[in-house]
């Protein structure tokens, strides 16, 4: 255990199994001998060379093709999209080659290729570079998808998903980047389609990915003194979801709030609300409230990108809403 | 050119099942047979042929939505083929996949692709993968005039010839992407020029020859075996039906299609077989009726096979073990 | 009025706008002298020239950066995609462009620009030729989305998105192309944000898009002998949504199946179903029912796409579902 | 070269404007006066220049990410512009959009573009709009080395040509796509060399020469408007600054920049006009302050301009009249 920042981690990570398995490589934009537009891969190329940590042409098509046909030949590939918003440039060859292979092929096509990319915002990133798009990703059948919240959880999910033998969606934070977190030194996974309940409670489930789980415990804290304990769950894997902990959840509970820095229209927080809406639908006391990104692109001015994404006074407000204060 | 016999009468074999297969497709896609969309290659069959036979059965091909040839000639189970186009449990996909989809990733064959373009990026990974596994494998890249036009065909140039991968594009230049003629859609129609943009060696070629274009080939895998470097084929050719099964074309005249049918590629090598590559009559013959024998049990293993249960369509999303 | 097909009525629209406006021009894939991939457009290169219904290369991202450079500059564009499926293949544009660039740019950018794309299965195109994608384009602002389910609807939708100044998704359904109704043959709209009640009941709410609107209909019939009166619903948009008309409907009823052919994770169905949740849930008397896709790649043997796919028998189910039935 | 002394010192003064511009932006983005990313186009001002010298104001041009230095040159407003990089209401996009998305329609500047290689299909269709509405004016498609390699450029040329669209594509090589030079991920970097193959006329240009890029660009768009033909346009340079503001440079050594800084366009420039242009130096003494009072009151502009309100950010969603 020491601590690390959720870059580290993710770094360690992908260093530890590169040691291990000379099949795997990276590609991506700049990942080599710059590490990477974020700086993720630093080192990376010094240690493994130019073939294993190669610099790609910006051209996302070409690398996630280049990738997934790496994967069906027995090499394993992690390939960059440096932003997440860039996902349309490639989107093709996620959603009609790697998710459908291996069941349009009848079984044949074995895909170990994990593709990893950053969201988010609050950083006056404007329009296109402040992006979360999972929810495409996770409306199409075949893709597992991955959003960790903290570092611990994405270096264990990191080696979950480079053991994984299908296409993986890891999604990773700019803002949680460098925050850090207790991390283990040795071999650990985290499982896919386990949710982690952060802090226990019996007035309301709050439920919330990637870096919302931060704002969430910053919201959350001093709710107790006001005599309300709110269940904190993070799903950490929205393909496969852990609809049980959900369902367990707001059986205890009977309210639930749902955030997510994506917009709310056809995302991951609907989703969430009519999983509650179908299977939960009894034991809610209160309607579903979600927080999510105002129906606006994300705008380049802080005053107006504040506005538009979650905060932990919103999440408090949407709390306390559905508590009747 | 130093070919064999041999190889010169298995290119005809080659080239005759996949015109049988395919004149047998026409008629059972037309008697209801076979589900969804057909694209035949009949008029085409040198191309994927002549490449073809360049290759070992360790090496990789990615192909098209007009894919029966280039999997007939990578060597495909006809039987496993035909059962898929009915969307049988037998067939390469279970009958998940049907004739857009069909792979066999045991010959290297990395898959149809109903996507025009779709399966470029893939091949660059596959040569990029054979790099990082150490094996000299080739890849082949088959695709038509249509796709050299989406953005997936030039991100897949470029880096092919920057990586120096083990890599042949080969461009069926069948004139039309559905109907449009690839004069129309571009002020440059000869493909091949393109490839001096990247710093790759391009090739233009007969389609219609299937020596001429196993020699192109011979050369460009050679160069991608030996010394990891890509080439760009681009062979000129046409197909004698639609776009797809039922079309109703109208995009050519009836000229055009017999002036191309005048260099048929099968008929153009039959008469060459006896001389000069001294194949008996006998022999072809023979060697004919094992060809429709095969195509025969190919359709009757398709007929005689069962459907999926319809509850097999939820099975198999993920690879699981 | 007149009996037209869905794909008269869309082509007499088109038609009949070009005439009036030579500003307005059409491409994509073979839309030219064959008239379509789907034969759609067949007639109006003969009648409007080369230029204004232009074939142009397989190249779908520049299709969509076409229409969009050009509606910059004043010229009003309507691009064809073939299959909803190649949208992969154009997302940037779409979304991080044409969809943004109104905002973004603080307002100066008029974009009339309607995208028409087909959607659907049932005919054994297998996984890459059956997709509906429609929640992706739901889920980012600043689009349009549009789902007519007739050719009445066709015509004055198309009216609608034409007067339009901002990307327009015109998603159609191949279906639906061949189906005939009685269809004006003089100019009118149908507006958007107006669902259609097809058929008022007290019982149970069905809403449903596109040629699912089709199948409820068939699923409906004869629901009535048995004593539940099922009231139907096309909203016809997706965005804008007609949310006062569904929770109208649900507060009436007490009961909600929603029915759409996409899979259902984030997508609009899961949408609706939280928008219940949300904002309805006090009307709701059962759970919410979803009949959707089944989570995998639409097959191609015609036993597997059925079982996938929505059908009157499984709509049918779940209405009796919510009426315990 | 038949260019007016006016013509040159014209020129000059638009290099000059984006270097102060920018020079000023680079200090007050270090302060923390100017949010989110910022690219610099310092080094790079002869392209912007001299292309957009060649234009009229009813013509249009699509730039970029590192878009300042374009529209600058496009007759873009200085105040509006600082106000949008500080995020202010008064700037060209209500501070919703920053350095990365400055449009000004009515300079015909469609947009600076977050995405690679974004702006490039959007230029073929502004070109295609102008056919159709008859009119006869150009468009420049500005983009870099890096974006040369995307599928949109090919997809671009390719119909551009095809097309006979008044359109000229100008891609600024400055050797780097972020750290990863233009050797490293193409196998001819004589990017110029790709037009051929779209049969179009490539030419490539020094670009820190601004008068040879003007000659260069001024035949291009003759042609464009007169003949309705492409061009492609590759003009060699490179960036003073890092790839963004704050970047710790690690992929050049001091002596590559260096000597691009011999060769710094407006240092170059400036030397000429007095001998051979005839611009006397009190003239060129007073531009100069002239622009530096230009961009104090850009900066006293932004710097005195309100914040938009938080609630403006749901406005103008959509077009509404
Ligand atoms: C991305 C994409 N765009 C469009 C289509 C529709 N489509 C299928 S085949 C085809 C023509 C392809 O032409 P070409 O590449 O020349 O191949 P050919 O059919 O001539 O063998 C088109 C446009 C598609 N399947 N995928
Ligand atoms: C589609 C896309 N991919 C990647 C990026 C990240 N990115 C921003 S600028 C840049 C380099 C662009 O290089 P080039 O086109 O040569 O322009 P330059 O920065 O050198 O002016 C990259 C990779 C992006 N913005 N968009
Ligand atoms: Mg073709
Ligand atoms: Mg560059």
């Amino acid at each position: 255990m020491s601590k690390k920042t959720y870059m580290e981690a993710i770094r360690e990570g992908i260093y530890e199994e590169m040691k291990k398995d000379s099949r795997l490589f990276m590609i991506g934009e700049d990942v080599g001998p710059y590490g990477g537009e974020m700086g993720l891969s630093k080192g990376l190329w010094e240690a493994f060379g130019d073939e294993r940590v190669r610099d790609f042409p910006i051209a996302e098509s070409l690398i996630l093709g280049a990738g997934l046909g790496a994967s069906l030949v027995g090499a394993r590939a992690i390939a960059e999209i440096p932003f997440c918003d860039f996902m349309g440039m490639c989107m093709d060859q996620l959603y009609n080659q790697a998710a459908k292979m291996h069941y349009m092929f009848g079984g044949q096509a074995k895909i170990p290729l994990l593709i990893r990319t950053p969201i988010g915002g609050y950083q006056g990133g404007a329009e296109q570079h402040s992006q979360c798009l999972e929810a495409w990703f996770a409306h199409i059948p075949g893709l597992k998808v991955v959003m960790p919240s903290n570092a611990y959880d994405a270096k264990g999910l990191l080696m979950t998903s480079l053991k994984d033998n299908n296409p993986v969606m890891f999604i990773e934070h700019k803002k949680l980047y460098q925050i850090a977190d207790e991390v283990p030194d040795n071999y650990y996974e985290v499982p896919f389609g386990k949710a982690n309940v952060i802090q226990e409670g019996s007035d309301v489930t709050v439920i919330a990915t990637s870096y919302m789980v931060y704002l969430c415990k910053k919201a959350l804290t001093g709710l107790e003194e006001e005599g309300i304990n709110a269940e904190l769950i993070d799903p950490r894997t929205l393909v496969p979801f852990d609809e049980e902990c959900l369902l367990e959840s707001i059986k205890k509970t009977g309210r639930l709030v749902i955030v997510q820095e994506a917009w709310r229209r056809c995302s991951f927080a609907s989703e969430i609300a009519s999983v509650a809406a179908e299977k939960g639908f009894r034991f809610l006391k209160e309607p579903v409230k979600i927080v999510a990104a105002q129906n606006v692109p994300i705008p380049f001015s802080p005053v107006l990108e504040n506005f538009v994404l979650p905060s932990p006074e919103k999440i408090r407000k949407a709390v306390l809403d559905v508590m009747r204060r | 050119m130093n070919i064999s016999p041999e190889k010169v009468f298995e290119m005809y074999k080659t080239m005759l099942r996949i015109r049988r297969f395919e004149e047998n497709v026409s008629k059972l896609y037309a008697k209801g047979k076979i589900p969804g969309f057909v694209h035949l290659y009949i008029g085409e069959e040198a191309v994927a042929t002549g490449v073809c036979a360049c290759l070992d059965p360790t090496d990789y091909i990615t192909s098209t939505h007009r894919g029966h040839g280039h999997l007939i000639a990578k060597g495909g189970d006809l039987k496993k083929m035909m059962a898929e186009l009915y969307g049988k449990r037998t067939g390469y996909c279970g009958g998940k996949g049907g004739s857009m989809h069909i792979a066999d990733l045991s010959m290297g064959i990395l898959g149809a692709n109903g996507i025009v373009s779709g399966g470029i990026p893939i091949s660059v990974g596959a040569a990029y993968g054979l790099k990082i596994l150490k094996k000299d494998n080739v890849v082949v890249s088959f695709f038509g005039d249509g796709a050299s036009n989406e953005g997936n065909f030039h991100e897949s140039m470029n880096a092919a010839a920057a990586f120096k991968l083990p890599l042949v594009f080969v461009c069926e230049n069948n004139q039309f992407g559905v109907s449009t003629r690839i004069d129309r859609i571009t002020n440059n129609s000869d493909l091949a020029k393109r490839a001096e943009g990247y710093g790759m060696k391009g090739i233009r070629v007969d389609g219609t020859d299937v020596l001429k274009v196993y020699e192109a080939t011979e050369d460009a895998v050679e160069r991608a075996r030996k010394e990891s470097l890509p080439a760009f084929i681009v062979a000129d050719t046409f197909r004698h039906h639609g776009h797809f099964e039922g079309e109703n074309v109208t995009y050519w005249d009836k000229n055009e299609l017999e002036a191309w049918k005048e260099k048929d590629p099968i008929v153009r090598l039959r008469k060459n077989l006896t001389i000069p590559f001294g194949i008996s009559e006998e022999i072809i013959k023979m060697a004919e009726n094992d060809i429709e024998a095969e195509i025969s049990s190919a359709i009757s293993f398709a007929e005689d096979s069962e459907y999926p249960e319809a509850e097999d369509a939820l099975t198999g999303l993920y690879w699981e073990r």
